[in-house]
């Protein structure tokens, strides 16, 4: 990239993630203990080198990436259903990042567990978890889409409704820009 | 070194309870303009910022700038061992590890000395940029303290309708719907009790009430309050202090539906 | 459909508190003499009986018998939101399944308005015959309330006893016994505290204490209540609201012994 | 190392508990600080030594045992009424127990109390009292029984719990004339 | 038997509230000089000594020694019982098994009774040597409550060192230090806030400060406290009823390192 | 009645149990759910068949033990102390049970952790959990050799340090002359 610095626009950032779910349980991982969101808990999620990925593209790299960084394999028939669930947008200070999800349904909870970096939580645990604004966007997502089966097939037991007071309610600091102290 | 002395107490004890229920742990940033403080929730959800100029002390006297990492339940638990009206002064040395409080009796023959440890906190400063708003509402504190109560048996969220006739805060729950209206009145008997909206373009949000009605912890530094808002923007409530300062909240709108 | 309006909030809210400890849902019933309600505690050992005539209303609209059923406590938080010197209207359709409230301020720049969802309310109404009472006592509310307070602490039970000298409550537990006697006095300097004794025949008769203290919560509506005594029939306990109306406890005697 | 251990099945053992009542109090004793079940409070109770006993049996045992570690003897004419009530089971880890649970009513609670060791409470206090599982079953076995009584005769005033502050108290509607309104 | 009247039941109240943290059970011993009490608290860290003399009371009959035991908390919900300005009267046989009081309203027409059972109490006297002090502080009882209230947000014990020149109150905790110096002055415009201090020898010496608070549940009793140290023995916090009589406690002092 | 009942004596039961300590966390599980003190936390515990073991002999017996059972392999070099702590004597109704008490420290928590069944806990945690009043005794055993160890060597963080508020404060009493009325 050869840029010319001007007034920054923030620039563009795509990212897939993948919502994978085992009867009521999501695998979520850590972020590292340092960097952008350092130690938050997040799904699966898959920077994208360019800004115009499909469905279909973004869907055949995840058996790759979750084999590899979860040792999860999804090409065997575990999958039960997937779907995408559209996007979401987050702006952080200089990044307008575009989260692309999907739901993923496997059929047993395949995941070494290892509590410090990689666990199955429910949606409630998950609610409680320290997880990034951008990523309670997607679960949001993912919630309307299971209210909306639910109300016509009554099939889905996880899309559960404890609301929490501040569901829905943008990141402070996205409005913001960061200045680091020191 | 900072050394900085209040006439009454009562103003540091009040801006501490008008903060600590946000936020726990945080720098006061000390230079020569005088004390300050930025923090966010837990949930990221709110920012308040705190300013005490260095004219509301005599004397104020801080060389250089001086972090001062605070547990603000301790430092509230201390600020309540002041009477309202004793003399209280700050004092930290530039290297030292307490935040030094005295607490003087009007006649002088009861001094209170707290030394409060200090704590390095690793803190994320936020540059809030001069936003025009295209609504400015200001309004009696005790009102706005009220309503926010009132609708909070209602629900959880609340939203803000703000036109030329004036501001209606409205939600709706289980047991039934709720919703308070001020009339926009600049002339009225009591000044305080006055509404008074600037208006560019209406505006109509959604926030979580509970933060709302922890911003009114303020209620006691001013008589006063106002609300700005701009649609997909993050409310301000600021109470000023007089010219010694300001107690200033960002709350972050609510999103999709307001359920 | 029902529109009434009082100058007051005050008075709805006191009655609230004075119903809401003993019944959680019920019907108001609503016809063009005024609002009524009628109720019995869970226990079925005590029952509420409220009147608020229409000539208390200004203006008061209602063209037929409507029953409105609450829940109590719903009403009750959403009557705190009223001040006490807010001018309240309810109102309710005739097929609506909400009751309005409205509350204006004084200088009515601050409107309230707040929907209960109405619920279908399953209700055994008692036809209570005018019976002539053997005492009937007529006390300062205040000290009724001090006496069945007081003697709370020595027992769950209380007798009372009236004679043309003076009404008596007492009682007897683990730690001790009590007694308070208040002497039969209709010539006193302060005619609130004057107790005056109507008797045909001397009365003694044993009740549950934490009823009587709960119908005291309808102190602040008169500063005389009436209690009605014939053995073996229900205490009548009456708060009267001037002209307006009244609130009417019945309590069942205990029966065998008051241990 | 000699032993070639088994799967060892429980040994069954059998006692006889006997609940005293005298007007709506009970008899309860401590158990010896040490041992099974140490330091709870339970029913009088006497180890069987046959696995093959009779109500009767049982039943002529009552008088020496309560007279002996109660200092209360049921053969003059204090009892009022007694009743068999049945068994229950309980299983610990080796052993199978049979509680064989008989009712005994006198007329006087006779016992010298020892607040410490032995002492006369109500269903309620009983409730709370720290009693073992084994003897709570017992308990509901006499609740049961009591109860059937009630139904019919109203004869017994123990059986009753949760007494409510209004007890004694007339039904209101009782004085008041019922007009079902629609 | 005994027979002793009060013009104003608070002072017996209040008498109870500062007594009944401290003990639970204990007699009051009656005889021709008074009424008196004496009862260590459960830990046997402070001993409180009251004294109410019959001069205090019209009329004041007792014939001989009248030992009553009594469990406070009971005694102190009765006496909650009567309004502050009831004529209070306590009664007792000299074989009888209950404590009698009667309180009556001003004007006569309101009369409770209540019999308290009494106890066998077995208590162990402790006779007080009559000590001089090294160190006697008379301060105002508002201001050693604010004191030792305040100090118990730094940790449990406090530490009080009287010199010429004043007394400080002092600990140190997780959170940080604290102190508090009162400067001796028998000056003042407040003669009630006067800090006057005699002196043998300075002190210091360290406290469990929850019992101080303690004590100033007898802050009502009298605007002025006085506390009388010398090293190595226990702390006297007086409270003098005019001449009516006093609350003495005691607390004996902390050894070892006061942390 | 056939039986000729004699007075029972206890049967005695041994039983080797081992406190497993890594950093200031110690090993539990729970007990079955059923049977003698079902459903409790316990040390790792092993019955033995013979009343004369040996420390030696139950020692050894560890390493097959705690492999087997919690997959915890002390026999790599993992333990970094280990010392025999004594016994102590529990008196069940018919069992008089000793339990022989030792102590491994080791150097990680290997062990997978099942909340439900295994866990490592803190002394305060610990100190929390229903546990049997025998292996209360063992935890004292272990309190006392360890605080005997502080005392010369300050070198064991879990001796607590509850502070009771009054400590350090003199008897009001020795101040006073008792003079004993009646």
């Amino acid at each position: 990239y050869p840029a010319k610095p001007e007034k920054k626009k923030p620039r563009d950032e795509e990212c897939a993630v993948y919502i994978v779910q085992s009867n009521s349980k999501f695998l979520i991982s850590k972020r590292p203990d340092t960097g952008l969101l350092a130690g938050l808990w997040e799904f699966p999620s898959l920077e994208l080198e360019s800004l115009e990925t499909t469905y279909e593209g973004r869907s055949a790299k995840a058996s790759d990436f979750l084999h590899e960084r979860y040792d999860l394999d999804i090409t065997k028939n575990k999958v039960t259903k997937r779907q995408d669930l559209g996007n979401v947008v987050h702006l952080f200070s200089h990044i307008r990042k575009v989260y692309h999800v999907e739901w993923v349904q496997v059929s047993e909870e395949s995941v070494v567990e290892d509590e410090d970096q990689v666990k199955w939580v429910t949606m409630d645990e998950l609610k409680k978890s320290p997880i990034p604004t951008g990523l309670k966007k997607a679960l949001a997502l993912l919630e309307k889409s299971q209210n909306q089966k639910k109300s016509t097939t009554k099939s889905n037991p996880s899309a559960n409704k404890k609301q929490k007071v501040i569901k829905n309610t943008a990141d402070i600091k996205s409005f913001f820009v960061s200045t680091n102290k020191s | 070194m900072l050394e900085a002395r209040l006439q009454q107490a009562k103003l540091l004890k009040t801006l501490l309870e008008a903060v600590k229920e946000l936020v726990t742990e945080c720098n006061f940033d000390c230079n020569d303009s005088g004390i300050s403080l930025q923090a966010m929730d837990n949930s990221h959800v709110a920012l308040v910022a705190m300013l005490l100029r260095s004219d509301g002390f005599d004397p104020y006297r801080c060389d250089r700038n001086l972090p001062l990492g605070v547990n603000l339940t301790s430092l509230n638990k201390i600020l309540k061992c002041a009477r309202n009206d004793d003399i209280l002064t700050v004092k930290a040395d530039d290297n030292g590890d307490v935040l030094s409080l005295v607490f003087e009796s009007k006649d002088s023959d009861k001094i209170s000395e707290y030394d409060l440890k200090l704590m390095d906190i690793d803190s994320e400063h936020l540059g809030i940029p001069d936003t025009t708003y295209d609504a400015v509402v200001t309004l009696s504190s005790d009102r706005f303290k009220e309503i926010v109560t009132d609708l909070q048996v209602i629900s959880d969220a609340v939203t803000i309708e703000c036109t030329k006739e004036g501001i209606k805060f409205g939600n709706e729950g289980e047991m039934g719907k709720g919703s308070v209206t001020l009339k926009a009145n600049s002339m009225i008997d009591n000044e305080d009790d006055a509404t008074v909206i600037e208006l560019q373009q209406s505006v109509s949000m959604a926030f979580s009430i509970k933060y709302l009605v922890n911003f009114t912890k303020a209620t006691p530094l001013s008589t006063r309050v106002s609300l700005s808002m701009s649609n997909d923007v993050p409310l301000l409530v600021e109470y000023k202090l007089d010219n010694l300062g300001y107690v200033r909240y960002y709350l972050a709108p609510k999103i999709g539906d307001e359920n």
